[in-house]
C-alpha cells in the first residue's frame, strides 16, 4: 500500500497549514487596525541610521567565512549518512563497524584539512 | 603652488607690532598648584603698558622653566619670543616659518611628544588670529606637570599656516577644528574640512569674534 | 483617541454599536450560516458511542451532561484536537507566552531589577497581551525596494515552520500529532529550513544590516547545525530509533541518556541555543554592531510573529532535549487516580498522562530556564569565535561522545539484553 | 487517520504538479533568487514523492541535504553574485524554440518507450510490494555495499577540498598570511 | 600623504589585507549613527570588506552646541550651568578646571574645606561616570546584566551627590572660588557606608564580567594600542594608563590637595581592548580609597568658599588649568582682557584627544569589535563635540 | 491512464521523464551557469526519483541506499560546481557560460 | 581550565542574585527622601545650605523686588522675569517680583545665591509636569505655596545587598 509513510507525514503538513491559519490573520489584522500613513516617503527607506542610503543594500561579500558555507554541504550529508549506520547498529555485525570507521577517516582528514584551510586567514 | 607667497606674507604683521592682550599676560598665579616648585604667590602687579622683552616682567621665572626656555633660545635664538614663564607653563611665539622646525625640535630634543590641544583666538584689533598649540609630554617624568604653549600668529584676512601633522600626529583633528572654528587654513593638512559644524554651514567661522550668536 | 473625546455623545456611541451589530447579524445570516449548512449536509460526521453525530445530536449532548463527555472525549482525540490544541500549536504557544514571562521576571531578578509590573495588576502578568495587541496595532512599515512576496511570507514561513517543529514533538505517550519512524530526522530536515528563511527575509529587506544579519545568522545555524546533529546521534545510537516516541520508551526501560552522554547533551544545549538566536549567540540581532542584525526591518506584526515563532522553536528545541537526554515524560506518579474521587462514568482523566504531561512540562520548564540564563551571565561573543567553537571545538566533542556510546553498546553496557537495560 | 488509498492519487498528482511547476520555474523565474526559491520548492516535491513510496529516510535526507544545505548554499552564491550580472538574457528565441522541441521529443519518446514496456505489468502496482524497514538502507550500506561508502568517503573528501582550493581567493596568496 | 592612505599604511602594519582589485565588490559603507544603538549622538562611517574594517572617518558635531563661543558671553560665574552641559554624568570635573583656571585668572584662593569637598564631589563623580560607561560596554558587548548592576549601583552616588549638592546630575557645584555649600549632616557616615558596599559590588562586577572567559575573548588583543602610538595620537586617561603610561593628572600635576592623598596610577601594559576596559575599573577602586582618605583627612569645620564679588574679573591674562577627569586630562584654557566674561574658554577634552584613535585602532579589526573598541576608548560624544 | 485509485510505478516513472525533459531543456537553452547547476539537480533529481520507486517496486532497499549515495554525490558536485561559479565570476565578473568561452584567450 | 572556572563562577555570581533583593525604585508609590527643605543660602556667610534644589519657594514678606535673581538668570536660562504684583509690602516699593518659567530653568540655583535677602529658596518638589507650556510658568503667587512634598525612601544597606526600602 503506497502512501502509508506519507499519512504518517501528514500531520506536520497540517500543523504547517495550521502555522499559516494562526500567523496570517494576525497579520491581516494587524493590516486592518493598524494606521496607514504614506505621505512621508522617508518613512519607507531602508535604515541607514538616519542618513540617505548608499549603496546597494544586497550586494554584500561575506567572503571569510565562505569556506565554512561550503564545508557545510559536505558534512551535512556525512553527519546525516551516520544516522543509517546509527540506526542499524543493532541489526549489523560488530565487523560492519569497519567501514564507517573507515568512512569517518577519510571525512576526518577531509575536514581536518578543510578546516585547516578554512582558518587560515587572508586567503578568504 | 601658491602657498609659498601666502605663506612669507603674513610672517610681516605677525613680527611686526607685539600683540597688545598676549604680552601684558603678566598675572602670577594666585595658587601655585605644584607640590615641588610652591612659590609664594607674588602680589599680582598688572602692567598693562606694551613692552617689548615680557620675560623680564614675570617676578622671577622658576628654575626649571628657564632652563627649558633657554634650551630652546640656545637653538633658534630671537625667532623664538617668549611671552611668559610660569611654574609649570611656559608660553613661547615664533613665526609661522619656523614652527614646524620648532615643533620638530621640540618634539625630538626636548621631549614634548604629543599635543594636548589646538586653539586659536581671533584678535580684531590686531587683526590676527592667535594659533596655540599647548605641548605636553608622557614619556619624560619631570615634563609630565608641564604645558608648553607654542604660538603663533596669522594674518587674520588671510589666515594660514603650515601644518604641524607631520610634527605631532594628534594634532590632525584639533587642526580641523580650528580651521572651521577659526577660518586658519592649514596648509598641508589632509582634510582642511568641515568637522564639527553642521554640513550645511554657510557662515563665517564661528569662533571668530564678529561671529555674533543670535540675540546677543 | 484625543480628538473622540472633544465631541463625544453617547447617544451615537450607542447607535454604532447597535449598526456593527446588526452588520454582524447581517453577514452571519449571509454567508455564515449558509456556509454551517453546507458544512453539516456534506460532511460525514463520525459516530460517537454508536450513534452518528448528527448537529441535532451535538445540541442535546452539549445541553445533556451525561452525553458531553463522551463527545469531548472523541474530540480531544482526534486529530485536529492534537494539531491546534495539545501537544500542538497552543500548548506550544502557550509555553512559549509563560517562557516570555519568565524570561523578564528572571532576569529581571537576576539584575536587581523588577520587570514588568504594571499591566495585570499581579506582577505584570498581562505585559504579553499588552505587548501582543501594542504590535497588532502597529504600522507594518515595509521598506521601499523591498522583495514584497519574500518580506511577508517570511515570518509567517518562520512560524509555520515552527509549528512544524512542534508536530513532532510527543509530549506523552500516544501524544504527538505526527509519529514518524524517522522522527528525530525530520525535525532536523524542518530546522533545516530556518537558515534559509532569515537569509531570504534579510535578502528581502534591502537593507544593508538585515543583510550582515542574515549572513551572520546563516553561518552560525550552519556552524552548529553539525554538532548538533552529531550531538543527537550518539542518543540514536544508544536507543537505536529514530522515533521520538521509542526514544523515550528506550530511556525508560534503561536510564536517562545525559548519564551516558553527558557531553552529547553539552554539545546540544550550546548548539541549540546557537539555532534559537539566544545570548550568548545573539550575533545575527547584535544591536551594538548591525542595529537589529536581520530584525531591523521589521515593525510591528511581521516582527511579533517571528518572535512568536522564535519562542515557540525554543519549546520545540526544549522539548526535544528533554526527550533525547531526560526521559521524556518519565517520572514518579504523583497525580490522583480519580479527579472526583468515586466517579466511575466515562472518564476523559487518565492519571499516567496527567502524570506524563506533569512531568513533561515540568522538565520542558527546567531546560527553558537552563536556556534563559545565559542571558542574565554572558556577553554576546564574535562571529570567529563563534564559528571555531562551532567547527573545531563542539564537533570533536560530539564524536568523543559518539565514541563513548558505541563503546557502551559494545560492551554489552546498553543496547539490547544490555547491563543496564531493564 | 487521514491518507490511506484514497488519498494517494489526487495526492500524487498535487505532488506531480508541484516538482514539475517549480522545475520549469526554476529554470524560468526572471530573478535568479526566485529560481533557487523554486528549485528548493521542487526538491521538497521529489521529498514528497519519496514519501508516496515509502521511503521516509531518503526523504527527510533529501530535504535535509537540499533544502538545508544544497539550497542554502545556492542561494548564497546567488546573493554574492551582483545583481547586473543576473539580468543577462542572453538566450535567443530560437534556440529557446529548439529547447522547447528537445525537451517536448524527449518526453514524448521516453514516455511512449515507457508506457511500451512491460513495466506496469511485473512490478507496476505497488499493492503486492512490501515496504522496506529504512534500517535496512544502513544495513546494506554497511555490509555489501560498503566499498561504495568507502568510495563515497573519498569523493566527498575530494569534493570539499576541490571546492575550497577554487572558492579561494589566488590574488593575495602570494602576499603574506595573517597568522592568529 | 592623504589622511586615507594614512590609514591603509597603518592596516599593513596591522597586517591586514587591503584589497586593491574589484573593491565595489567587496567593500560595504556602513555609516554607524547617528540613530544607532551603538553609537550616542556621533556618527562614523566605515568600510568593511566582509567581515573585516578596512576604512573609518569619525564625523562628529551632531551634539555640538557651542561651549566655547557661549562662554564668551556670560561672565565667570554665569558661565557654570552651561559647560557642565557637555558631559552631565561627569559634570563635578568638567567645572573643577574651569573653576581651578578662573581662580588663578582672578587670584582666589579656596579654602582648605572647600578644597577638599570639591574633591570629594569629584572622585563621587568620576564614579558616576565610570559607571555609567561601564553600563554602555556591558550592553554594547551584549552583556544586560552588565549594563543593569552598574546604572543600580551609580544610584548610590548619585544619591549621595544629590544629598551633597542638591542635584542628581548637573550639580553646578564647584565654583570660582570654593563649593556651593557645605556638606549635609551625617554625610560622611553614609559615604562611607555606601563606599564600602560599593566595593563589595566591584567583586561581582569582576566575577560576572571581567574575569568572564567570553568577554576576555571578545575584548582581549583586540584593537591593541601601543604605547608608541598611544604617544603620537596623543591619547589621555584611561586610554592612555591602558597602553602603559602611568600618566595621571591628579600625579603628575596635582591640584588642590591632591599631593596630600595617597594613592597609585592605575595602569595596563597591554594596551587592548580588555585594558582600556579595566583600567576605569581599577581606577574606580582606587576611586574609592581616595574617597575614604578624604573622608578621613578633611578638616572638621571651616569655610568651604571664598568671597568674591558677584561678578569677579581679573586682571587681563590667561591661564591653562587641567584637572582629571572620568575621560583623561581636561583642560580649560582661558584668556581673559580683564573684564568679567572671559575672552576666548577652550575647552580641551579628552574625549576630543581619543577620537583620533578610533580609526586607527578600528582599520583591521572585525566589525563585531567595533563596539568594543570604539566604546573602550572612553570617548563621550557629546563631551567630544562642546 | 491510471487502471485502478493508486499511483504506479509507471507514473512516478513519467515525473521523471518530464524532470529530465525539463533539466535537458535548461542544459541547452539556458546560459547562465546558476541556471545550468539547477538543471543538472533537476536532472540528478529525476535519476533519485526513479531509484526510489523501483527500489518500491522490487521490496529492497538498495535502491534507497543508492539514492542515499547520489544524493550526496549531488551535494558534493553542488559545492564544487559553485566553487567554480564563484571562480568564474571572480574571474570574468560573469556568469554567463558564452562569456566564459569568449574570453578565455 | 581556568576559563570553564571562572565562566562557573559567573554562573554563580549570577544566580546568587535571583535570591539578592532587587534594588529598583518604584517611583510614584515611592518617594526619594532629601536632605533638608531644599537648596538654600546663607548670604550672611556666603555659603549655600544643603539641600535638594527643587521649584523655588519665594517669601513674599522678604522680596524687594531687587531684580538680582533676574540678572543671574540672565546669562544662564532667562527662566526669571519679574511681574508686577497686586500686594503692598513695604519693602517692595515697585511692586515687582519673579516669576519662574520652569520650562527653561536648568536648576541651578544660582538665582538663590545672587538672591540677598533670604527671599528665594529652593525646595524638595520636582513634580511639575503639565500639559501645557504655559503651566510650567510659575507666578509669584505660585511660588509662594510651600509644597507638600513626602519623601521617606533611601538607600537600606544590609547583608542581603541594598535595596531602597
Amino acid at each position: 500500500m503506497a502512501g502509508e509513510t506519507a499519512a504518517d507525514f501528514a500531520p506536520i503538513l497540517y500543523m504547517l497549514g495550521f502555522g499559516l491559519v494562526a500567523s496570517v490573520p494576525a497579520l491581516i489584522l494587524s493590516r486592518l487596525v493598524s494606521p496607514r500613513r504614506r505621505y512621508n516617503p522617508v518613512k519607507f527607506l531602508p535604515m541607514e541610521c538616519g542618513q540617505m542610503p548608499t549603496g546597494e543594500g544586497r550586494s554584500h561579500f561575506m567572503m571569510q567565512y565562505y569556506a565554512y558555507i561550503l564545508m557545510f554541504v559536505v558534512f551535512d550529508v556525512m553527519s546525516i549518512f551516520l544516522y543509517a549506520w546509527g540506526t542499524a547498529l543493532f541489526s549489523i555485525p560488530k565487523a560492519a563497524t569497519l567501514p564507517i570507521i573507515g568512512f569517518l577517516g577519510i571525512m576526518f582528514a577531509a575536514m581536518g584539512y578543510a578546516l585547516f584551510l578554512a582558518g587560515r586567514k587572508g586567503i578568504w | 603652488m601658491s602657498s609659498n607667497n601666502n605663506k612669507e606674507e603674513p610672517k610681516k604683521p605677525a613680527a611686526a607690532p607685539p600683540a597688545k592682550p598676549s604680552t601684558t599676560k603678566t598675572t602670577a598665579p594666585a595658587k601655585p598648584a605644584t607640590p615641588a616648585a610652591a612659590k609664594p604667590p607674588a602680589p599680582a602687579a598688572p602692567k598693562p603698558a606694551a613692552a617689548a622683552p615680557p620675560p623680564k616682567k614675570e617676578p622671577e621665572p622658576p628654575a626649571f622653566e628657564k632652563g627649558l626656555v633657554d634650551e630652546i633660545k640656545k637653538k633658534f635664538g630671537d625667532s623664538i619670543k617668549t611671552v611668559f614663564i610660569r611654574p609649570l607653563r611656559i608660553k613661547i611665539q615664533v613665526e609661522p616659518r619656523d614652527i614646524t622646525e620648532v615643533a620638530t625640535f621640540l618634539r625630538d630634543s626636548m621631549g614634548f611628544d604629543h599635543a594636548e590641544s589646538v586653539t586659536g583666538t581671533d584678535y580684531p584689533k590686531d587683526g590676527q588670529i592667535e594659533v596655540t598649540y599647548h605641548l605636553g609630554s608622557y614619556s619624560r617624568d619631570d615634563l609630565g606637570a608641564q604645558v608648553l604653549s607654542l604660538t603663533t600668529r596669522t594674518n587674520r584676512d588671510d589666515a594660514r599656516l603650515p601644518t604641524l601633522i607631520n610634527v605631532y600626529k594628534s594634532v590632525e583633528y584639533h587642526e580641523r577644528e580650528t580651521f572651521e572654528m577659526l577660518g586658519v587654513y592649514f596648509d598641508g593638512h589632509p582634510r582642511n574640512e568641515r568637522f564639527l559644524l553642521p554640513e550645511d554651514w554657510a557662515d563665517i567661522p564661528p569662533l571668530r569674534k564678529d561671529f555674533r550668536i543670535k540675540g546677543r | 483617541m484625543a480628538t473622540y473625546t472633544k465631541n463625544f455623545r453617547f447617544g451615537e456611541f450607542v447607535g454604532s454599536l447597535i449598526w456593527l451589530i446588526l452588520w454582524i447579524l447581517i453577514i452571519i445570516a449571509l454567508v455564515g450560516l449558509p456556509l454551517i449548512f453546507i458544512v453539516l449536509f456534506y460532511v460525514p460526521l463520525p459516530p460517537v458511542n454508536g450513534q452518528v453525530l448528527t448537529p441535532y445530536l451535538f445540541l442535546t449532548m452539549t445541553v445533556d451532561p451525561s452525553r458531553t463527555l463522551p463527545i469531548i472525549k472523541y474530540m480531544i482525540h482526534t486529530d485536529l484536537f492534537r494539531i491546534t490544541t495539545f501537544p500542538g500549536f497552543t500548548y506550544a504557544a502557550l509555553i512559549a507566552a509563560v517562557t516570555i514571562f519568565i524570561e523578564r521576571k528572571f532576569l529581571a531578578k537576576m539584575q536587581l531589577r523588577v520587570g514588568p509590573l504594571y499591566a495585570g495588576k499581579i506582577e505584570g502578568i498581562l505585559q504579553l497581551i499588552a505587548d501582543g495587541l501594542k504590535l497588532i496595532a502597529k504600522e507594518i512599515i515595509v521598506p521601499s525596494g523591498a522583495d514584497k512576496p519574500l518580506f511577508w511570507a517570511a515570518p509567517i514561513a518562520f512560524v509555520a515552520a515552527a509549528a512544524a517543529v512542534v508536530a513532532l514533538i510527543p509530549a506523552a505517550p500516544t501524544w504527538v500529532a505526527a509519529n514518524v519512524d524517522v522522527g528525530l530526522l525530520a525535525v532536523f530536515a524542518i530546522l533545516g529550513f530556518f537558515p534559509l528563511i532569515a537569509l531570504l527575509f534579510s535578502w528581502a529587506s534591502n537593507s544593508k544590516y538585515p543583510f550582515i544579519g542574515g549572513l551572520r545568522a546563516l553561518h552560525q545555524m550552519i556552524a552548529f547545525e553539525i554538532p548538533f546533529i552529531l550531538s543527537a546521534l550518539s542518543v540514536v545510537i544508544l536507543s537505536g530509533t529514530l522515533n521520538l516516541t521509542g526514544i523515550v520508551n528506550s530511556q525508560i526501560t534503561s536510564y536517562w541518556f545525559i548519564f551516558f552522554a553527558p557531553i552529547s547533551a553539552f554539545v546540544f544545549y550550546i548548539s541549540s541555543l546557537a539555532e534559537l538566536e539566544r545570548i550568548p549567540f545573539d550575533l545575527p540581532e547584535a544591536e551594538s554592531e548591525i542595529v537589529a542584525g536581520w530584525l531591523t526591518e521589521t515593525s510591528g506584526m511581521i516582527y511579533g510573529l517571528l518572535q512568536l515563532g522564535s519562542y515557540v522553536k525554543t519549546y520545540a528545541l526544549a522539548a526535544l532535549f528533554v526527550i533525547l537526554f531526560l526521559g521524556g515524560w518519565a517520572g514518579p506518579a504523583v497525580m490522583p487516580v480519580e479527579l472526583i474521587p468515586g466517579y466511575t462514568g466515562v472518564q476523559i482523566y487518565n492519571h499516567t498522562t496527567a502524570d506524563a504531561i506533569l512531568w513533561f512540562t515540568l522538565k520542558v520548564f527546567g531546560v527553558i530556564m537552563l536556556m534563559l540564563l545565559p542571558r542574565g551571565i554572558s556577553p554576546r561573543i564574535r562571529i570567529d569565535i563563534l564559528l571555531h567553537t562551532g567547527w573545531y571545538k563542539l564537533i570533536v566533542l560530539a564524536f568523543i561522545n559518539i565514541f563513548v556510546a558505541l563503546a557502551l553498546i559494545y560492551g554489552g553496557i546498553l543496547g539490547p539484553g544490555g547491563l543496564l537495560v531493564r | 487517520m487521514t491518507g490511506g488509498p484514497h488519498m494517494a492519487d489526487p495526492i500524487f498528482i498535487a505532488v506531480a504538479v508541484l516538482t514539475v511547476g517549480t522545475a520549469i520555474l526554476a529554470l524560468e523565474a526572471r530573478e535568479l533568487i526566485y529560481g533557487a526559491i523554486a528549485l528548493a520548492i521542487s526538491m521538497l516535491g521529489i521529498a514528497g514523492f519519496f514519501l508516496l513510496l515509502d521511503a521516509p529516510f531518503v526523504a527527510m535526507f533529501q530535504i535535509a541535504v537540499y533544502v538545508g544545505a544544497v539550497a542554502v548554499l545556492i542561494i548564497f552564491t546567488v546573493m554574492l553574485v551582483r545583481t547586473q550580472a543576473l539580468f543577462t538574457t542572453k538566450e535567443d528565441k530560437k534556440r529557446k524554440g529548439a529547447g522547447i522541441a528537445l525537451m517536448l521529443i524527449i518526453m514524448a519518446s521516453l514516455g511512449a518507450l515507457l508506457l511500451a514496456s512491460g513495466l506496469n505489468g511485473q512490478f507496476g502496482n505497488f499493492d503486492n510490494a512490501q515496504t522496506v524497514d529504512f534500517k535496512q538502507i544502513g544495513h546494506l550500506m554497511l555490509t555489501y555495499y560498503a566499498p561504495a561508502l568507502i568510495i563515497l568517503g573519498l569523493t566527498l573528501a575530494g569534493s570539499v577540498i576541490a571546492a575550497l582550493a577554487l572558492a579561494r581567493r589566488e590574488d593575495v596568496e602570494q602576499q603574506h598570511e595573517r597568522t592568529d | 600623504m592623504t589622511s586615507l592612505e594614512d590609514k591603509f599604511e597603518e592596516s599593513k602594519r596591522l597586517g591586514l589585507q587591503i584589497v586593491k582589485e574589484s573593491e565595489e565588490d567587496r567593500l560595504m559603507t556602513l555609516s554607524i549613527g547617528p540613530q544607532h544603538p551603538g553609537s550616542g549622538h556621533f556618527r562614523f562611517t566605515i568600510k568593511v570588506d566582509g567581515d573585516y574594517i578596512v576604512y573609518c572617518d569619525p564625523d562628529p558635531g551632531y551634539v555640538h552646541r557651542g561651549e566655547e563661543k557661549m562662554s564668551e558671553y556670560r561672565n565667570f560665574i554665569q558661565n557654570i550651568p552651561h559647560l557642565e552641559r557637555p558631559v552631565i554624568h561627569d559634570s563635578t570635573n568638567i567645572t573643577y578646571a574651569y573653576s581651578l583656571a578662573v581662580e588663578e585668572l582672578v587670584g582666589i584662593e579656596v579654602p582648605r574645606r572647600g578644597q577638599y569637598i570639591r574633591a570629594i564631589a569629584s572622585e563621587l563623580n568620576r564614579q558616576v561616570y565610570t559607571l555609567y560607561w561601564l553600563a554602555i560596554y556591558g550592553i554594547f558587548l551584549g552583556h544586560s546584566t552588565m549594563f543593569m548592576w552598574p546604572t543600580g549601583d551609580r544610584e548610590l552616588f548619585i544619591d549621595l551627590l544629590e544629598a551633597l549638592t542638591g542635584a542628581r546630575v548637573t550639580h553646578a557645584f564647584n565654583i570660582p572660588g570654593g563649593v556651593r555649600n557645605d556638606t549635609p549632616d551625617g554625610f560622611k557616615d553614609r559615604c562611607i557606608r555606601q563606599v564600602r558596599y560599593f566595593e563589595k559590588r566591584l567583586k561581582e562586577y569582576e566575577d560576572i564580567f571581567y574575569n568572564n572567559p567570553l568577554f576576555r575573548q571578545r575584548t582581549e588583543q583586540v584593537g591593541v594600542l601601543t604605547k608608541e602610538d598611544a604617544i603620537k595620537l596623543g591619547v589621555a586617561g584611561s586610554v592612555l594608563r591602558a597602553s602603559g603610561i602611568p600618566y595621571d593628572i591628579r600625579k603628575a600635576e596635582p591640584y588642590d590637595i591632591y599631593n596630600e592623598i595617597d594613592f597609585k596610577v592605575q595602569y595596563m601594559k597591554t594596551g587592548d581592548s580588555f585594558a582600556r576596559s579595566y583600567v576605569p575599573f581599577l581606577d574606580m577602586k582606587e576611586s574609592c580609597h581616595i574617597i575614604e582618605q578624604l573622608l578621613d583627612k578633611m578638616p572638621q569645620s571651616g569655610e568651604v568658599r571664598a568671597k568674591l564679588q558677584p561678578n569677579p574679573k581679573g586682571p587681563p591674562g590667561e591661564a591653562y588649568r587641567r584637572v582629571e577627569s572620568g575621560r583623561g586630562a581636561l583642560g580649560y584654557h582661558i584668556i581673559s582682557d580683564g573684564t568679567p566674561k572671559p575672552y576666548r574658554v577652550k575647552i580641551s577634552v579628552g574625549s576630543f584627544r581619543n577620537m583620533l584613535a578610533l580609526p586607527f585602532l578600528l582599520v583591521g579589526q572585525k566589525l563585531a569589535d567595533m563596539p568594543s573598541v570604539y566604546w573602550s576608548l572612553n570617548y563621550w560624544p557629546v563631551e567630544a563635540d562642546r | 491512464m491510471w487502471s485502478n485509485n493508486m499511483s504506479e510505478l509507471i507514473d512516478f516513472m513519467l515525473v521523471a521523464v518530464a524532470l529530465v525533459a525539463v533539466g535537458i531543456y535548461g542544459l541547452v537553452v539556458k546560459r547562465n551557469a546558476i541556471r545550468m547547476l539547477f538543471s543538472i539537480e533537476i536532472i540528478a533529481n529525476a535519476a533519485n526519483l526513479t531509484l526510489v520507486a523501483f527500489s518500491r517496486g522490487l521490496s529492497n532497499a538498495q535502491g534507497q541506499t543508492f539514492a542515499l549515495f547520489s544524493i550526496a554525490i549531488a551535494a558534493a558536485e553542488v559545492a564544487v560546481g559553485l566553487g567554480l561559479i564563484i571562480v568564474a565570476y571572480r574571474l570574468y565578473k560573469e556568469i554567463d557560460v558564452a562569456e566564459f568561452r569568449s574570453m578565455r584567450g | 581550565m581556568t576559563s570553564a572556572g571562572d565562566l562557573i563562577k559567573a554562573i554563580e555570581s549570577g544566580s546568587k542574585h535571583l535570591v539578592i533583593r532587587r534594588f529598583t525604585f518604584r517611583y510614584p508609590e515611592q518617594k526619594l527622601k532629601f536632605v533638608g527643605d531644599g537648596y538654600q543660602f546663607d548670604p550672611k556667610r556666603g555659603v549655600g545650605i544643603a539641600g535638594y534644589r527643587g521649584r523655588h519657594i519665594l517669601f513674599h514678606d522678604k522680596c524687594t523686588g531687587c531684580q538680582l535673581c533676574a540678572i543671574a538668570c540672565e546669562g544662564i536660562a532667562e527662566a526669571i522675569g519679574m511681574v508686577k504684583v497686586d500686594e503692598q509690602w513695604k519693602q517692595n516699593k515697585k511692586a515687582i517680583m519673579p516669576q519662574i518659567d520652569f520650562g527653561k530653568c536648568v536648576f541651578c540655583g544660582l538665582c538663590v545665591d545672587a538672591c540677598p535677602f533670604y527671599a528665594l529658596f529652593m525646595t524638595n518638589d520636582y513634580e511639575l509636569s503639565s500639559f501645557t507650556k504655559e503651566h510650567l510658568i510659575y507666578t509669584p503667587a505660585q511660588l509662594a505655596i510651600k509644597p507638600k512634598y513626602q519623601g521617606d525612601v533611601e538607600i537600606v544597606i544590609d547583608d542581603r545587598g541594598a535595596t531602597h526600602g
